[in-house]
């Protein structure tokens, strides 16, 4: 295997095998359709609910398909190391999980999964008649946005978005409402993610990129693709600043906003070092005069085996703050339940 | 020009990009995810399956099927695209003779598609740059009287002159994009896979 | 920092500042006494309940601050990386969470850890007079046992240990009954584990050792250090049987048993590697006859960021599973709440 | 002797472990966890820190406030360890004067502090293995006329000597004993600091 040290068999099946792991711990939340890797939620399609779908490549774990189960998602897609899924597999999962109600394709902003969604959704429309909607994701400041360029990545606010979501479509809301709510989560919410490491696609052998012992990626996102800026490596505190500055200056966030903070651990990094990180965001957000409703730390949107950490803001309302603290009862996350 | 030799193509095609997909997804390392490789060898091995369990009373059928080989194996960016691309070439040669204007027409009908999908433009430092010269070298050569092959080998050689000429450039679309002005200096893994299809059309039909 | 790429500030303050992250994170769960490093549950004490307390060196988080809420832990005492906590730790959480009904002390089995919980529990009965009885953990069969030795080491079988002692404490059971049961627990348990990586102690500024990038550790602790035998790089399938047979031979669990089956991640290896794990330690207990009641994945006793993982099986009847499922609402493991 | 000797022994520790605690470290790193010198330098510079505050009017005293503080700052094994040593040592030298007799007979104290605690014997590659050969040369050299300075110079050699001679041992005690086998040829850190201790006691005791 030279120069990859992973708990893996043969590159090829490390999607499937992960994916066996995962029906074999999680009985009780979900189930997987092997052939289509498909992760569904053992009781799905609930009637009269709108069906949640999202996916994307594997290597995000625990996204998607750890956010399957009551509260979250109805079903994941997902594809090989950092590919995304293709239609088939979005168009299996649209026809098992709609139940009336419609469904609602959660994509994050990427050519690949924007264009293999939208011919799942054109499809499933055509053969079942399924109503389907979109959001796609794209809160990464990292990139700058613009109509000419494939705009922002969709990264950390993907994972509020499917809780908040899941439980407005619990509770029963129609598929507009549900999707009107997807969009403005999205709107609310910006992330900015740095390395200390490269990860290695298993298929690939070698890391996607090389960093010297004192060096780190700045500005990177969730498929181990480099950063906008590479940096020397910097104490925590100076790294908090750099993640969340641009942050706070670009949706902009104002004195009294209310958010929910979430430090994501990108694989390879352990709790005490995300800790570490959440109290020095903290010290910035109160220092920016902005109080924090909720937080979220631990690794939840990964690259593998990275290691570094992304921030996430999202402005929320009371609304938001209900459906935040509703219950959720999936392998990755669970309250309430 | 028989399926045979669509078919012949096809292999030849899996067999290179099989050879090359160290070489495609080295590429995507620098500027995009480290997969183009994978998915290109995985998609084209799955076409390969097919053409083995299958036997194809038309082109036009062959290459659609094709195409929606690719674009159920693949994901990514590469499968719709060259999935779409495949399926549209296919349905343009629908009953039609092959002759190097059909397939000039059809060329023209596969990378509409994968505009339709992508949306991209010339300049934006993806496989675009290397299928618009082609096509602009393909009607050249055959205006000036090229036989299909030739027509190819023109295509292919424009294919790799716009491949070359993404190093510069500032990627506008796909992951390469995210990376700004870092992506300057680095080729574009699609372009390099439409020169190698190109490259291997040249070399099997006509 | 040469060499060393954390998300940290001075490696004197990881430990506090991480402590103060993980209380701006859980304000809901827990309250820290930082003076002392103690993380209290929010409502200790809890009049008539038994105070469960443990602690140990910090690195290996969720446990044991993650571990403090309803259902669990009623504090845990941090030490410095990888350093037992100090006597007068341990003795300020037992006076603070003894409410009547005595406390135990749940202690990893390493020279260091049992000295210090031992003096704390001498010193506590002299001054405040309050009953503490001690559960030692000591389930690594990676070490051999013995009289003479220092034993084995404390390991996985903690993290079940507390949950299911945890249940034990909220349900009224008596001081005696619960430290009963903890060493029942122990007795039932048995882990192994190994690395890919060694990890970084902030303070040495480099690696505890050094692997080939063709080489594992089989048989390592959770401190880093050097394990039993050093290995050319295998397939996940033979690492999962490297870790599973010797535990099965141990007990001897025999055909038919039912167990907890816990797959733990030492801090520097995602989700996806952790499920792929427990697939092939799935298809070897099926071998084995073995029946799986309950599982457990994912990183909760850890080494910093050390890459690999540990194995532990708890054979269990139908009262430790009753306590396994029982309610837990603490920052690192909940469900039913 | 005065309290302001041993004060002085307590300061010139610090320092020298101060100075040694990447090299403890680094034989900690080898069959431990990396932290004894971190653990020891933490520990001696909370005790010079209430060496600054503090005037003490006896030497037990000043000796039970050094033991009183390793064990609340230390942790690990080494703080139980060296905590109850000087604990012992100090309250052993209550009351009585301090020569070359009850200074040996306190060190034999505080060692059978260590032994209470960590349950070691000799071979098991701990720091008993220095503390042991370094009490009975200490007797030999006072048996033999040595004074107080005498002694502890003889104490430290065979210190040096025991540490040494923990190379080859397999450790049956602490962490090492978990590496089994591997633990041979490797130097006890712990043997190591006691030898430094005893070194900096003969640099300025007597
Ligand atoms: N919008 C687009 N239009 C045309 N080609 C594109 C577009 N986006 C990406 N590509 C091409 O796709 C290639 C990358 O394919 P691949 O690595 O397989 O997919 P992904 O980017 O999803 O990982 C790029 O090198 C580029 O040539
Ligand atoms: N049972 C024991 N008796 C005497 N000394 C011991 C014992 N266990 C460990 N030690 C000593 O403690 C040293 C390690 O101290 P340190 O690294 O500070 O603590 P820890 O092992 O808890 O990390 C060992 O080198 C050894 O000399
Ligand atoms: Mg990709
Ligand atoms: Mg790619
Ligand atoms: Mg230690
Ligand atoms: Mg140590």
């Amino acid at each position: 295997m030279g120069g990859m040290k992973k708990l893996i068999n043969d590159p090829a099946d490390v999607v499937s095998e992960a994916l066996r792991g995962l029906a074999l711990a999680h009985p009780d939340h979900v189930r997987v359709d092997h052939e289509n890797r498909i992760v569904y939620r053992k009781d799905a399609p609930r009637s009269g609910k709108v069906g949640l779908i999202s996916g994307g490549g594997s290597g995000h774990e625990p996204m998607h398909g750890g956010f399957v189960g009551p509260g979250m998602l109805d079903a994941a897609c997902a594809g090989e190391v950092f590919t995304s899924p293709v239609p088939d597999q979005m168009m299996a999962a649209t026809k098992e999980v709609d139940a009336g109600a419609g469904v609602l394709h959660i994509v994050k902003n990427y050519t690949g999964d924007v264009m293999n969604f939208e011919m799942a959704a054109e499809l499933a429309a055509a053969e079942a008649g399924t109503e389907v909607l979109s959001v796609v994701t794209d809160d990464d400041v990292a990139v700058q946005d613009s109509l000419y360029t494939a705009g922002r990545r969709g990264v950390g606010v993907t994972v509020l978005l499917e809780k908040i979501v899941g439980a407005a479509a619990e509770q029963g809301r129609s598929l507009q409402e549900v999707a009107d709510l997807a969009k403005k989560v999205n709107g609310n919410g910006r992330s900015m993610g740095m390395a200390l490491t490269s990860c290695t696609v298993p298929a690939a052998g070698k890391p996607t990129f090389e960093l010297a012992e004192n060096e780190m990626e700045v500005g990177i996102g969730i498929h181990g693709e480099p950063g906008r800026q590479r940096l020397p490596l910097a104490p925590a505190k100076d790294v908090a600043a750099l993640l969340v500055d641009p942050v706070l200056q670009d949706l902009p966030y104002s004195q009294g906003d209310s958010v929910i903070a979430f430090v994501n651990g990108m694989g390879g990094t352990p709790l005490i070092e995300l800790y570490l990180m959440y109290n020095e965001v903290r010290q910035l957000l109160d220092a920016a005069g902005i109080t924090v409703a909720r937080s979220l730390v631990g690794n939840y949107i990964t690259s593998l085996e990275m290691a570094g950490c992304s921030v996430t803001l999202l402005k929320v309302d009371d609304d938001l703050v209900r459906l935040w603290d509703a219950p959720v009862n999936t392998p990755g996350l669970r309250w309430g339940a | 020009m028989a399926v045979e030799n669509f078919a012949n193509w096809l292999r030849d095609l899996a067999n290179t990009l099989h050879d090359n997909a160290a070489y495609l997804t080295e590429l995507d390392s620098a500027i995009g995810d480290a997969d183009h490789g994978s998915n290109m060898d995985r998609g084209f091995q799955a076409v390969v399956a097919v053409l083995d369990e299958t036997s194809f009373d038309s082109v036009d059928e062959l290459l659609k099927k094709a195409g929606m080989t690719l674009v159920s194996k693949v994901g990514g960016a590469s499968g719709p695209l060259y999935g779409t691309f495949f399926l549209r070439f296919g349905t343009a040669l629908a009953g039609a003779e092959v002759t190097a204007e059909t397939v000039g027409e059809a060329l023209k009908a596969g990378v509409g598609g994968i505009l339709a999908r992508g949306k991209a433009e010339l300049g934006d430092k993806t496989m675009y740059d290397a299928w618009a010269p082609a096509l602009t070298a393909y009607d050249e050569a055959v205006a000036g009287g090229s036989d299909l092959r030739g027509a190819l080998v023109a295509a292919a050689e424009a294919a790799a002159k716009g491949r070359d000429e993404t190093v510069p450039l500032v990627a506008r679309k796909g992951r390469a994009s995210y990376l700004g002005e870092r992506s300057a200096g680095h080729q574009d893994p699609g372009a390099t896979s439409t020169t190698l299809l190109l490259e291997s059309a040249a070399r099997t039909l006509g």
